[in-house]
């Protein structure tokens, strides 16, 4: 990674600690945070889904979102960043990846997580699998 | 010369494979891996035009080309985050 | 306040607690949580800042805060949201603000978070004054 | 009639008082209110062109006229986030 900021990647099978996540990437010169949260629904395509499974190409992803956040880095000048993103079983209502952008300013921070999580469901390979009463499928089309 | 094949998610279901050691001539391309694998996994007809792939944790396309040992992975659309 | 989400509008003198604010906005039926926090920078305008103390006419803020979130529903169709505003001494590095809105899909919810953090630089009576080492100094430029 | 006058943050500070009852002609605008007010609080001038108002806690202009038991609020330009 460049830059001289805080860039983390955390691919990990246990659940995510948000008030955590967001500690890591503040500092005294930055005025704004901006974090993401995405969240398993109860609901998706008309479904009703029990729990998900994500899997990830490990080693490639965190690749993908390493450069994603040098480009962030590049493009708006962030601070400090952080994804997080969840693999295995994860039940609904809970966190599948969090998003967390320091920056002086706050106009580049929501520009940077914006970017970051698009990112995530354009090109990082990891995907997801959703468990119904009545099967199950992965998810392939965009949102 | 050798290479390895990874697969996953739907990929992998549908082929039955993860990991997957081939012996191919050298100068060998995606694509042409790709035509070789549906005659044994046929399942992977049905991502015709949707799958993406890696070579050594990089994307490639069709054209590219393998070198000896590299780690060809044959990825459906991604549905993370 | 109007439409079926909630929508809450804090203005305290204690600390805010970062995990409590964003485990209110959350519901089972939302993919997405996006969250705005604001902090007291150390520096500003080339000055070394020791603290800070924000004033609000805190009817008139609640107010406008509420108007703010109404808009926000209407027009992203938000689920929830919420604005918690700190008054009093602040220290750096302590938030000063925190939004949180959840929404089922991401790109309304960052839409939401800027709109409401846009409205409150733009709009909400509240004031905020810069203590440094030889004095201090109300701030009314714009970032 | 009788109103009252809140002035916040700078403009608290320059004008000496947080509450203020006036007793004042009906009809009255905001505007007239501020030209008597700079009379006693000369310190209020430094804020010419930047100031905003509410009338029970719901902003308006200078044009605007006040009744009865009035509010009004004399706000220096916010800087609140």
């Amino acid at each position: 990674m460049i830059g001289s900021g805080m860039k983390k990647i955390i691919l990990q099978n246990e659940p995510i600690d948000m008030a955590q996540m967001l500690h890591e990437v503040e500092s005294d010169s930055d005025g704004a945070v901006v974090s993401f949260v995405g969240k398993v629904r109860k609901n998706s395509r008309g479904k009703n889904v029990l729990h998900l499974e994500y899997e990830a190409y490990r080693e490639m992803a965190r690749k993908e979102l390493a450069k994603a956040a040098d480009e962030a880095e590049e493009k708006w000048g962030i601070s400090n960043c952080l994804v997080a993103h969840r693999f295995g079983r994860i039940e609904v209502g809970e966190a599948s990846i969090i998003i967390a952008v320091s920056s002086p300013h706050r106009h580049e921070a929501f520009l940077a997580a914006q970017y970051l999580i698009d990112t995530v469901k354009k090109k990082v390979p990891i995907w997801k699998k959703e468990y119904y009463s009545d099967g199950s499928s992965w998810i392939n089309d965009k949102e | 010369m050798k290479i390895k094949i990874k697969a996953f998610a739907a990929v992998k279901e549908a082929c039955g494979f993860e990991d997957k050691e081939l012996t191919v001539s050298e100068g060998i391309s995606v694509e042409k891996i790709l035509l070789e694998l549906k005659k044994c996994h046929p399942g992977l007809k049905e991502f015709d035009g949707t799958l993406l792939f890696a070579i050594n944790e990089e994307y490639c396309d069709q054209d590219s080309v393998l070198s000896d040992e590299d780690t060809l992975a044959i990825l459906p659309p991604v549905s993370g985050g």
